[in-house]
């Protein structure tokens, strides 16, 4: 199969991840990089094989943000972006104000207090605030170790409410607001492989004659048998 | 009873399909069972000759009608069952086969023992290599579309140098790997000296 | 180096012209379907007044939406044709521009691989080089996975082609050239191992791979019903009053729709999630106004 | 679903207790008696891609006089009787303990033939047995495939190096204490499990891996 099977029915984490990684993030640029790129923008255009500047284009942005940068004032840009450029030390990353200990504090209360709701955590906390954890560690002012904490506390305290709500499984449908990407990702297998089969049930239990089977049955197109009522051909033991 | 050996295929089939059921693990095919498709084969010209018999008895005498047709269903319906256990094991064995040939990067020479595959299937991995070879060329050719499906993480990464490696060349220039000196690579060109040893990923 | 490399880029943005004016342009209403794209571009090249957005951001996000609808869909959605071709010859045209770069780098010796090899010179290369990694990924996974559908609609998407009397156009919207190709070519192939395996073997009135009369249908289609989930986005181009389908109450903006099998009208709220079946929104996946996660 | 569907397949191949309501020679082989007739009444067992078209088809409403018979004249081939699956000792232990049930000794695919045989009869009642069945079992099949055992411990108060030691236990069906539910399992619910085991591992690998 072109797509190995295990992709056909859901997202692998590094997918959700990489969704993640395409987000904006506010970083402050330890460089600055703009000024060279407007001398040679508002010139007429050089044409030197050393002026690189204006050859650098991307093709999923409209601007080129590393001739934008100016240190120490804040800009946006891709979160695997600003991953690159910490990694080279040319940033420093806004860490969000949700990833605070007052703030997660907040949503630990909010989600012991409702134990049928989920707080409306950014859709994409669970992989942020793994990859910042990680790779941005110096940024946070708050002690990573209390942020962990935290975060998996609201892992714990959500993943209790998620199995209870999944008693409410069922052929019509579920509202799931504020789940994020990843809970969705790691619950779909089991929620949508056992809403099928309940649907199939219930839909084996109508009667809508045309997906009857036997209806379209004629196994001799010459031949036309009758068909006789499956009701009355059942018995009971 | 017409129809056991169609299902002994099946329940074939359904281990195949449990073995390669696990991910990241490379797709194998056990033996082509020529002998009881060959069986099954053989079965179904003994149900094709009931059928003409009954054919030609029916239209002979009327007044047997139900039994004709009776053995005339049963027999078509084991005809039917037949076809549908044959073509549902060779479709899972061809789905397997693309498998392999997706997993070996449009190559045909995996790790499965030819000798394990039919003449036809054989002829079908070469065909669907050659498929696939094609389509990487044309209009999808910067793609690499028989590429890795993981998605790229740390296409570039910081590796320090364990042994004195000389010097490489790479997209970026030369790079001079002396002992202890750090570098920012692409990971892709230093995939192979990382596994043997000169450098350490930091 | 006698290519300019301006020249490529002003071809670039000529190339997105007409496709990108309808990105913005359009009612959007039909963002995601693609016939409606091919109808844009042609009045877009008989109008070339209009002025363009080029918004290579919004190509990029719409291709991630395709991928994410496609890999979560039960059905083969249709091929984005221009979209797809936009972003193709932005990947062809990135990778001539870092290969220039790059060779252009080491001609004037400017890599100073002494330190680290941390020269800011490369920073942009880099740069480029990633994200032109990522942009090939999702292109490449979103084809696979289409091409995964293609083989196991084989024989539908060949019964939607005949249906449509002898012509491909219908089949040619859902599908690029190439998978054209490759549904073509892979179904003859399957039918020739098939054929010379066993239905040569059977007698012929049981030949056929496409027999819909049997006890069982022979032709797998979609599971129209499969259980998906669903994020409720709203018209692609945020105009909320300009939706009749939208319905206002109090704060929230829902849509209706209907569970037919069950009697069951449901509210999508702009901005929640649900586990629905796939047939109830696909219309409105159709539309943009909902979204795959 | 669908043709080429290997468990489909197999469970057409699920064999229900017919009985024969005419007397067909030549069908003896049915019944293992090659060349005899099979007689009216006589009861045997048949896969069901066989017995579910024999039950709908029958004699010809034709008669040899030319007059028309009744629906309910026309007599199927055979009558299809309840199988073990669905026998009144199956529904009472399903009421009485659904979690504890061995479904996979019952039938390896009990659900998938579940749905072929309400389908059968539009039989709302088991429909509702076997809904409650599932849901009840859906909930343990969720339990066992989330518990992957991650030393998390370990990893928290380290905040640079994160050296995670993880294992999951029900990796393989069978292979350890609490699996004896797992191995209760039909063929329907083992592939709920298996792929909702491996989203929630790797979900887990990757949250606590580096």
């Amino acid at each position: 199969m072109a797509l190995p099977a295990h992709l056909q029915e859901t997202f692998s984490s590094e997918e959700v991840r990489f969704l993640v990684e395409n987000e904006p993030i506010k970083i402050f640029p330890r460089i600055t990089t703009k000024t060279m790129a407007r001398t040679t923008s508002n010139n007429t255009k050089s044409h030197t094989n050393n002026d690189s500047s204006t050859r650098h284009t991307l093709i999923t942005m409209n601007k080129f943000p590393l001739n934008e940068m100016i240190a120490m004032k804040s800009m946006e840009v891709s979160l695997w972006l600003a991953l690159l450029l910490k990694q080279q030390n040319k940033c420093n990353i806004i860490i969000p104000e949700w990833l605070t200990v007052n703030s997660l504090d907040r949503y630990v209360k909010y989600e012991t207090k409702y134990s049928d709701r989920f707080s409306s955590l950014p859709w994409n906390w669970l992989v942020l605030s793994k990859i910042l954890f990680e790779k941005a560690y110096d940024d946070f002012n708050d002690p990573v170790n209390e942020l962990r904490q935290r975060i998996q506390d609201l892992r714990e305290l959500r993943q209790v409410k998620v199995l209870k709500g999944l008693s409410y499984l069922n052929e019509s449908h579920l509202q799931l607001d504020n789940l994020s990407l990843t809970e969705i990702n790691e619950l779909r297998p089991f929620i949508v492989g056992t809403m099928n089969k309940l649907r199939e049930v219930h839909s084996a239990s109508l009667d809508h004659t045309e997906t009857n089977e036997g209806e379209n049955l004629n196994i001799d197109e010459d031949a036309s048998f009758g068909s006789a009522n499956y009701d009355g051909s059942r018995m009971v033991t | 009873m017409y129809g056991d050996l169609a299902n002994k295929l099946v329940i074939e089939a359904k281990r195949t399909q449990q073995l390669n059921g696990k991910p990241n693990k490379a797709t194998k095919l056990p033996m082509y069972n020529d002998e009881i498709v060959r069986n099954i084969i053989t079965e179904v010209n003994q149900l094709k000759q009931n059928a003409e018999f009954l054919k030609e008895n029916e239209v002979m005498s009327q007044s047997e009608n139900k039994v004709v047709k009776c053995q005339y269903f049963v027999n078509s319906l084991c005809l039917e069952r037949n076809k549908r256990c044959l073509l549902a094991y060779q479709r899972l064995r061809c789905d397997a086969l693309d498998s392999m040939i997706w997993e070996n990067n449009g190559m045909d020479s995996s790790n499965q023992d030819s000798n394990d595959l039919s003449h036809e299937e054989q002829e079908y991995l070469r065909e669907y290599a050659d498929l696939i070879t094609d389509l990487k060329v044309g209009a999808l050719s910067d793609i690499d579309i028989s590429g890795s499906l993981t998605p790229p993480s740390d296409v570039f990464i910081d590796v320090r140098v364990l042994k004195d490696a000389g010097e490489i060349q790479t997209e970026y220039g030369v790079f001079n790997l002396i002992k202890d000196s750090q570098f920012f690579v692409r990971q892709s060109d230093v995939e192979r000296l990382i596994q043997q040893g000169y450098l350490q990923k930091i | 180096m006698d290519v300019n490399i301006d020249d490529i880029l002003a071809e670039l943005d000529q190339d997105t012209t007409a496709v990108d004016y309808k990105v913005d342009a359009s009612s959007s209403q039909n963002a995601i379907n693609s016939t409606n794209d091919q109808t844009v571009l042609n009045s877009s090249l008989t109008n070339t007044k209009i002025q363009p957005t080029i918004s290579l951001e919004k190509d990029y996000k719409l291709l991630l939406r395709h991928w994410q609808n496609e890999r979560f869909s039960p059905e083969l959605l249709p091929y984005p044709h221009l979209l797809m071709e936009r972003l193709l010859r932005r990947v062809s045209t990135q990778i001539e521009s870092i290969e220039l770069i790059s060779m252009n780098l080491i001609d004037n010796d400017n890599v100073d691989t002494s330190k680290n090899g941390n020269n800011l010179n490369m920073l942009p290369l880099l740069v480029m080089e990633a994200e032109l990694e990522r942009v090939k990924f999702v292109i490449r996974s979103f084809i696979r996975c289409r091409l995964s559908k293609i083989d196991k609609f084989s024989l539908y998407l060949r019964t939607i082609r005949d249906n449509e009397g002898g012509n491909d156009r219908s089949i040619n919207g859902l599908l690029s050239e190439s998978e054209v190709v490759y549904h073509q070519k892979h179904f003859n192939i399957l039918l020739k191992i098939f054929n010379n395996s066993i239905l040569q073997h059977l007698p012929s009135e049981l030949q056929a791979i496409n027999d819909t009369e049997g006890s069982v249908n022979m032709i797998d289609a979609p599971d129209w019903d499969k259980f998906v989930f669903v994020l409720v986005t709203g018209p692609p181009n945020s105009n909320f009053s300009e939706d009749p389908l939208l319905i206002k109450s109090q704060d929230k903006f829902y849509y209706n729709v209907t569970v037919e099998e069950l009697n069951e009208d449901i509210e999508l709220t702009v901005g929640s999630i649900y586990v629905l079946r796939y047939s109830v929104i696909k219309t409105l996946l159709t539309d943009g106004k909902v979204q795959l996660i | 679903m669908g043709y080429y569907d290997i468990d489909d397949v197999l469970t057409d191949a699920c064999e229900i207790p017919c009985k024969f309501k005419h007397d067909i020679p030549g069908l003896g082989y049915l019944e293992n008696n090659p060349g005899k007739p099979i007689r009216n009444n006589s009861k045997l067992l048949l896969p069901l891609w066989l017995a579910r078209i024999l039950a709908i088809v029958g004699e010809d409403p034709v008669q040899e006089d030319g007059t028309m018979l009744d629906d309910a004249e026309s007599i199927p081939f055979v009558e299809l009787m309840t199988p073990d699956a669905f026998s009144a000792k199956v529904i009472n232990a399903i009421k009485a303990d659904p979690v504890s049930l061995d479904v996979h000794s019952i039938s390896p695919h009990f659900f998938a033939l579940a749905i072929k045989w309400i389908a059968l009869f539009n039989d709302k009642e088991l429909a509702a047995i076997v809904t409650e069945l599932m849901l009840q079992r859906a909930q343990e099949i969720n339990n066992h495939a989330s518990s992957v055992t991650i030393d998390v411990k370990r990893q928290i108060d380290i905040t640079g190096d994160n050296s995670t030691v993880y294992s999951t236990n029900a990796g393989n069906l069978g292979n350890n204490n609490n699996s004896t539910f797992l191995l209760t399992l039909d063929e329907f619910e083992k592939r709920v499990y298996k792929q909702a085991h491996e989203s929630y591992k790797d979900a887990k690998r990757w949250m606590y891996h580096k």
